[in-house]
């Protein structure tokens, strides 16, 4: 009994560390769209913030550093893309994907030297008596400290869009860029925060990968894990704390297939492999039923370029 | 703020024939900025980034066998697109058109048939249709949105080839390694230039490319399509049906993609293996937006990204440079070729102070 | 002097990628360090094993390469294809079956460290539970998983080993949470075929043994890392350089093992107990002087069926292209 | 009105409140602005005149701070200053009401507000404040509901409601009548009296001149973006201020003789249909028949159902019982639009940019966008280029619509224009049934007189005319019978020469007040 309740913590800590850097990428992914801008560069721009974080991590030693080193990293691919599509009014669908063809490349080029270094990874939380508790220990209270964070960011955000003057901007700037403008808005401005805090939390999710995930640096080690953010902030409508369900939910049925390999199931891996996804679909239908909900939460202007007049 | 951009108030022709020009003038002078900082000899390395892979017939067929399935992926997507129909999983209806397709080279592996091509053909088309048509068919009848859904379908994708390849399609003479026999010569798409891969495929895509011209610029459909994407309201009005549009433009996307896929594995391939591209359907995706959704655009797009590719590669082999510097570069060619894309519709002004000017007054 | 010698390569993945392709590079760097400037190399990484490849071979080949290296099975054909066109360019294809006049192929055989490494997992496991990260069901890594069964189950009878595929030659991420998964189900032995470092630094967090893949994977958890089946390419490289130099190239098929030099075992880990070591260097020696083949019959398939007999060893035709379990790998092999 | 005579006879000066110099504003191919000068004095009810494209909505802008002057310059209460920003111009106390809604559709009335309105931020603060306020000014509003599911007069609400939270020392409205109903102008006007007897100034645009002279004390007019004059609205007929604004007589639309009532070509038989929209109106077994020959005037306040009835009958919406819409006797419930075209329907709705035309494409694309049917401009799957560019120029002249050529975009004309090129688009097919909602949405006076003339003229010529308008001023002018629909409901039709203004305004009202009760109590 005591060792079922143990493997089933296992398997939720397991969840929870694999969803994480989803639910970084996810969220910052959808305070940008919230704001009416579609930055399909995720991947890169974590790649760039992984690379950059471990960097940090070997150059000082000091994981708090490396994470914000890694966010400023993300921050100012995103305040490239920034450049491109809000200054310059070029297309965000192309230029989201021409900046991961550039993350890649450039992560790759800062990462040739830490190819093959290790690094201690982030410690995990240890509070005597309550991580040792069966289950809810290991799996609340004996998490690293980015877990944690990412709980907070989802419900920070969440609580920024939903009730603060701030949010209800960023929420007006996405629904309709015009009337934001003829209100007085800057959104530009506005759309250059929020892209920046977007790509600040790709970075954040990078580091999460070098640094506590696996802590090491290879090439194109997020593995196409900005391209699955960028679906759960569809799958979840735009509203944060669905971001969170869909990231666990994806993340769990990723766990569960390689536990059910494990446990000797006669189906292809393959087909096994395939369950997150088609799981992701299956859920998706169930929840998009009602439009008008949809509609309410989709930002109006997503990837729509905004011309000010002069 | 010194330089300000001013709207034209209608676009520029001239600007739209220009930027392009403009935008590879600049990556020109970044890129040499880039590799003489690098250490290397800046023109050489623009030479072989850009002439020297097209200097031979060889080289200027294997432009176009790169391009091919690029262009043939674009101008689906580009029809989605101008309907806003977020079809962004070209990647897995390419694959199901080579699953499909070549699975039917692989049954037929012995026949002779002229005609075993041209149902290839069809059931790589069909393939990738059919991979299609479930976003569609979500998106409509259950509102599910299509990005999530064609994305998601496009790992399920290449699950089913690995699944394939490792199983039912694998060559039984092949040591149970995970590749298709190679095809026989009846299932191989025709070589159209002697000591090139240049295939028949290249010139569906040319072909492709002047039909669909036709549709977006003259025909009614490619009006529909238009309006579709612009004002839905104004659609509904003319009595444009939504629904079929979005059926006609994601299965369209689709069966051009599942083709470009069966031309890889009948053409350049000449077997299915477990990877058949190298991420084509997404790389579409920019080349339909480079060519501003347009055919004739998408055409000159495919082509300068595929010879970045090739360029890639010979910088690699000719003066050792890794790929990841291609990536950069390649990011800053299309960073350039879409920021440039602003002066069509705005010019740059410099504007001396007068935002200082009324700072000044309102304070 | 007379022209250096131009020998090319082509990669399947990023020389990034502290796995299959970085050995391969180190084995390039090798020629260089050995002939100095009578050589010049050149490469190419992350190339798809599609349409790409002919390209990038028929680039290498026309532009003076006299010798390419090409190290990945999907090369297999395009390399064959190249080599038809240019008669007087030498090819070694990796891990493939094709052979030419001037194709040559080689491959290591690795699964002979999965035998040291079964002696050492049975030896070290507690629970009889081993686990095993594969990528993809080919020949090559259910070979190995046989051999290291077959090992493990030599000097531990009880134990049983669970096969997890991921699908991928290279996501650190998934490779970890696979290795996850496997210690969660009571793993306190991780395999892997896989190239990333991320189910070693799993084991060492968990407080299990694993053993690396590639390279020397030591610095990634000394206390789980048991030893690494390194692949060496290096003598290889270098050899076959030179006869193209001295003009003796010919088109052979190359196995090599242990005493090839083609793969070694790393360090062994200090919490080895000296009989346990000294048990695996045995092995070692045994595999490399030919006395002990890891796949000495008698051998039963997953049903418990004889399928090699006591005094037979299977034939290296039957191991290029095995495809099935031997007993005591639980789980069905995906057909 | 004793304020106004006693600021008139003060002995000293009054400092205006706002004032304009020389204003210059240019956009690329046109000057919308030129030397323009205007002053407000405070408590002053100020019209700002001109037709379509004159330059009024770019002035305000400019007030607002939207938008920057290029030369000239702005005085704020005597003080010289620069109107950086909306913002600014908010914290100077100037409120506007867009004439192009600066709605949030996913946002809900409070929040809505909150974006424009400075100052405290509590939100339950705000929609206690909202509800007291609306209540106070007869503008029901429910702060709670979402944008996109209020009718428009809701939503002009919201706009003038933000406007008044502000405390307001001048507030700018741009055409704010042009979609409330005669009972909600009523209000509005008793609401701006009071204000501006409270010392609000009030900057006042609409095409309505009968309501100008009703309302304003002083009225400046533009003329393509110049200054052309001033005038005292009470001592001007609607004709002699619309000569100051055309440079010429309007004429008034003849109303067409005895009608030559035919058959029946539109019959609507018990017509019960959900709307589509979760916050729409149902419609109620509406009966009514219109036939060749008459003008058929549908009024009612918006959100009554006439969004859904349109929807019915021009195809947009199919309706089950397909016998329920009968068009020149074929049974046409369950036909697409483009069916009922070749039925000999037109169709005119009310919104022109997005619905009746494609903003972003030319002219002659938005020609073709209905009329290939009709006009047979399709020839193998292909647009017949020629023949569309001849069909588009055809519109244009013959109905006066002032562009720099067909290949102009849509969204370049000016209202009054691209209205006048859709009604002449549709009019052109020569439809048995045409019709028509509000055709004079926020057309100048000039441009709606030809509208009506034209809507006339084709009755005369036997089709038949449905004109769903809010307008009961314009329906009393060219409709031959009237019916009034309120609630999903269609009154029965009554001649127009034997009804009175009161008496449908009272029809429309009455049940406009149990509508917007209804609407309270959904929350
Ligand atoms: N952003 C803009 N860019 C270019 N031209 C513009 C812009 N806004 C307005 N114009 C042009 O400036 C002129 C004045 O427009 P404005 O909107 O001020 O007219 P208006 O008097 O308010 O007309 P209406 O009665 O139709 O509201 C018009 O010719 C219009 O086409
Ligand atoms: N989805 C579509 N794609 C392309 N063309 C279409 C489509 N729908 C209709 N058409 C065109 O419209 C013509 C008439 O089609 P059809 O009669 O089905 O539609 P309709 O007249 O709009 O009727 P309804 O709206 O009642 O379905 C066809 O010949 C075809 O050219
Ligand atoms: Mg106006
Ligand atoms: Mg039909």
């Amino acid at each position: 009994m005591m060792g079922m309740i143990d493997t089933l913590a296992a398997i939720l800590v397991t969840v929870v560390t694999a969803a994480t850097p989803l639910v970084f990428a996810a969220t910052g992914e959808l305070v940008n769209e919230k704001a009416g801008v579609l930055n399909l560069g995720v991947e890169g721009m974590m790649l760039v913030g992984a690379v950059s974080g471990f960097a940090a991590a070997i150059a000082t030693g000091n994981p708090v550093i490396a994470i914000f080193v890694a966010m400023l990293a993300g921050a100012l691919m995103a305040f490239l893309f920034g450049v491109l599509t809000l200054s310059l009014m070029a297309n965000q669908v192309a230029t989201g994907l021409a900046l991961t063809m550039f993350g890649v490349g450039l992560s790759a080029l800062i990462g040739q030297d830490y190819v093959g270094t290790p690094i201690k990874g982030l410690a995990k939380l240890s509070i005597p008596v309550l991580t040792d508790l069966p289950l809810i220990g290991p799996v609340i209270f004996g998490q690293d400290f980015l877990v944690y964070l990412s709980l907070v960011l989802v419900a920070a955000v969440a609580w920024f869009l939903k009730s603060t003057r701030a949010g209800l901007i960023l929420r007006a700037t996405g629904e309709s860029h015009d009337a934001a403008h003829a209100l007085g808005y800057s959104v530009i401005g506005i759309r250059y925060l929020a892209v920046m805090f977007g790509g600040a939390m790709s970075g954040l999710a990078g580091a999460y990968l070098s640094l506590a995930y696996t802590p090491m640096w290879a090439e194109n080690m997020s593995a196409g894990r900005g391209w699955i953010a960028l679906a759960l902030v569809v799958f979840a409508t735009w509203k944060p704390g669905r971001v969170l369900v869909g990231a666990y939910l994806f993340g769990g049925v990723t766990i569960l297939q390689l536990h059910a390999q494990g446990a000797g199931f006669a189906v292809p891996s393959q087909a096994l492999s395939m369950l997150p996804y088609l799981a992701t679909i299956v859920v998706l239908v169930a929840i998009s039923r009602d439009s008008t909900r949809i509609r309410l939460n989709a930002p109006a202007c997503i990837g729509k370029v905004f011309h000010p007049e002069t | 703020m010194l330089l300000k951009l001013e709207p034209r108030g209608e676009t520029s022709r001239a600007m739209i024939y220009l930027t392009p020009l403009l935008a590879i003038l600049l990556t020109l002078i970044m890129g040499a900025i880039l590799f003489a900082l690098l250490g290397h000899n800046p023109l050489e390395a623009m030479y072989a980034f850009f002439i020297s892979p097209i200097s031979n017939s060889y080289g200027l067929g294997e432009l176009a066998v790169k391009a091919t399935p690029l262009i043939l992926c674009a101008i689906g997507l580009a029809l989605g697109f101008r309907a806003n129909v977020w079809n962004i999983g070209a990647e897995g209806q390419l694959t199901l058109g080579a699953i499909c397709g070549g699975g039917l080279a692989l049954w037929f592996y012995d026949s002779e048939s002229v005609f075993l091509l041209p149902a290839m053909a069809l059931a790589g088309a069909l393939g990738g249709l059919a991979w299609a048509a479930i976003p569609a068919f979500l998106k409509l009848r259950f509102n599910a949105n299509e990005i999530l859904t064609s994305l998601m379908l496009t790992y399920v994708a290449t699950l089913l080839l690995s699944l394939l390849v490792h199983g039912p399609y694998r060559d039984p003479d092949g040591f149970n390694f995970p590749e298709s026999r190679l095809f026989a010569d009846s299932a191989l798409l025709p070589v159209m230039v002697e000591g090139t891969r240049l295939h028949l495929g290249a010139a569906v895509a040319v072909f492709v490319v002047l039909v669909a011209w036709l549709v977006v610029s003259r025909s009614f459909i490619g009006f529909q399509i238009k309006v579709i994407g612009l004002t839905p309201a104004a659609a509904g009005y003319a009595g444009f049906r939504h629904h079929s549009l979005v059926w006609l433009t994601l299965l369209t996307g689709g069966a051009l993609a599942g083709l470009a896929g069966l031309f890889e594995v009948a053409g350049p391939i000449g077997q299915i293996t477990p990877v058949i591209s190298p991420g084509y359907g997404f790389t579409a995706i920019i080349v339909a937006f480079v060519g501003r959704l347009h055919p004739i655009g998408i055409l000159g797009a495919g082509l300068l990204i595929a010879l970045s590719y090739l360029g890639g590669e010979t910088v690699q082999i000719e003066m050792g440079l890794p790929q990841a510097v291609t990536g950069v570069f390649q990011g800053m060619l299309l960073f350039f070729l879409l920021a440039c894309d602003v002066l069509i519709r705005y010019r740059v002004r410099w504007s001396i102070g007068a935002s200082q000017e009324a700072r000044g007054t309102a304070s | 002097s007379a022209e250096p010698t131009k020998v090319g390569f082509v990669y399947v993945g990023p020389i990034g990628d502290h796995g299959w392709t970085y050995r391969h590079d180190k084995g390039r760097l090798a020629i260089e360090e050995a002939f100095g400037d009578k050589v010049e190399t050149s490469f190419v990484e992350s190339v798809p094993e599609g349409a790409d490849a002919e390209r990038v071979i028929r680039k290498l080949a026309s532009s003076g390469h006299d010798l390419i290296f090409t190290t990945s099975f999907g090369y297999m054909n395009p390399t064959v294809k190249v080599a038809k066109q240019f008669p007087n360019v030498k090819f070694e294809h990796a891990t493939g079956y094709k052979r030419t006049k001037n194709v040559g192929t080689y491959a290591a055989r690795f699964y002979e460290g999965r035998t040291i490494a079964g002696i050492l997992a049975g030896r070290m496991t507690k629970s009889n539970v081993i686990g095993y990260i594969g990528s993809f069901p080919i020949p090559e890594v259910v070979r190995g998983i046989n051999a290291f069964t077959l090992a493990l189950r030599k000097v531990n009878p009880e134990a049983e080993v669970k096969v997890v595929w991921v699908n991928s030659w290279y996501d650190p991420g998934k490779e970890g949470d696979a290795a996850k998964a496997l210690i969660d189900q009571g793993a306190d032995v991780i395999l892997q075929h896989t190239d990333s470092p991320a189910p070693l630094q799993v084991a060492q967090e968990r407080g299990v043994f694993a053993v690396g893949q590639a390279s020397d994977m030591t610095h990634f958890g000394p206390k789980a890392h048991l030893t690494s089946i390194v692949d060496i390419w290096d003598g290889y490289y270098i050899a076959k350089t030179k006869a193209v130099m001295e003009g003796t190239w010919s088109s052979e098929d190359t196995w090599g093992g242990l005493n090839a030099g083609m793969l070694s075992m790393a360090t062994y880990n200090e919490a080895i107990p000296a009989e346990v070591v000294a048990e695996a260097e045995a092995a070692r020696v045994a595999i490399e002087d030919g006395s002990l083949h890891p796949f000495q019959g008698p051998i039963m398939d997953q049903d418990g069926k004889e399928v090699v007999a006591a005094d037979a060893v299977v034939e290296d035709g039957v191991l290029l292209s095995m495809d099935w379990y031997v007993q005591g790998v639980q789980g069905k092999l995906p057909k | 009105m004793e304020l106004e005579v006693a600021r008139s006879d003060a002995a000293e000066p009054v400092v205006p409140r706002l004032e304009l110099r020389g204003i210059d504003k240019s956009f690329p191919g046109c000057k919308a602005n030129d030397g323009v000068d205007l002053s407000i004095l405070p408590g002053e009810i100020h019209a700002l005149l001109g037709e379509n494209g004159a330059g009024k909505s770019t002035l305000v802008k400019i007030i607002y701070g939207i938008l920057h002057a290029d030369a000239g310059t702005i005085a704020w209460e005597g003080q010289k200053t620069h109107i950086a920003g909306p913002s600014f111009a908010r914290n100077l106390g100037i409120g506007m009401v867009f004439q192009h809604f600066s709605l949030f559709e996913a946002l809900t009335v409070a929040e809505n507000i909150a974006l424009g309105v400075e100052g405290d931020h509590d939100m339950s603060r705000l929609e206690a404040r909202i509800e007291e306020v609306s209540a106070a000014y007869g503008l029901p509003l429910d702060p709670r509901r979402h944008v996109h599911s209020l009718s428009v007069g809701e939503r002009q609400r919201i706009e003038i409601v933000r406007c008044l939270l502000q405390d307001p020392r001048l507030l700018i409205m741009d055409e704010p009548t042009s979609v409330l109903t005669p009972q909600e102008v009523d209000t509005l006007f008793g609401t701006l009296r009071r204000l501006s007897s409270e010392g609000c100034s009030i900057l006042y645009i609409s095409h309505k001149l009968d309501e100008i002279k009703q309302l304003c004390d002083t009225a400046t007019v533009l003329r393509g973006g110049k200054f052309v004059g001033a005038c005292d609205p009470k001592e001007e007929s609607p004709q002699s201020m619309a000569r100051m604004m055309i440079g010429d007589d309007v004429k008034e639309p003849k109303p067409q003789g005895d009608a030559q009532v035919g058959e029946v070509v539109l019959s609507v038989a018990d017509l019960s249909l959900q709307s589509q929209d979760p916050f729409g109106t149902d419609l109620k077994a509406v009966t009514f028949n219109v036939h060749a020959g008459e003008i058929f005037g549908i009024a009612g306040i918006a959100g009554n159902g006439q969004n859904e009835l349109l929807a019915a009958l021009s195809g947009e919406q199919l309706v089950p019982d397909g016998a329920a819409v009968v068009i020149g006797g074929q049974p046409s419930g369950r036909l697409g639009p483009r069916r009922r075209r070749s039925l000999g329907l037109s169709f005119v709705p009310e919104e022109r940019h997005g619905h009746g035309a494609v903003p972003a494409l030319r002219l002659t694309e938005n020609a073709f966008l209905s009329g290939h049917l009709r006009e047979k401009l399709v020839r193998w799957g292909l647009i017949d280029f020629p023949k569309t560019a001849e069909y588009a120029q055809k519109i244009c002249e013959s109905f006066d619509v002032r562009t720099s050529g067909i290949n102009a975009e849509a969204s370049s004309l000016s209202g009054g224009n691209l209205q006048k090129f859709i009604i002449g688009r549709e009019i052109l097919q020569r439809p048995n049934l045409m019709i028509a909602a509000q055709p004079t949405w926020g057309v100048d006076a000039g441009a709606a007189a030809s509208i009506h003339q034209a809507l006339i003229d084709l009755a005369a010529s036997g089709a038949a005319v449905l004109v769903v308008s809010q307008e009961l001023d314009e329906l009393f002018a060219i409709s031959d019978r009237i019916a009034v629909m309120s609630s999903g409901h269609l009154s029965a039709a009554r001649p127009t020469a034997a009804t009175t203004l009161e008496e449908i305004g009272l029809l429309m009202g009455g049940d406009g007040g149990a509508a917007g009760e209804r609407m309270i109590n959904v929350a």
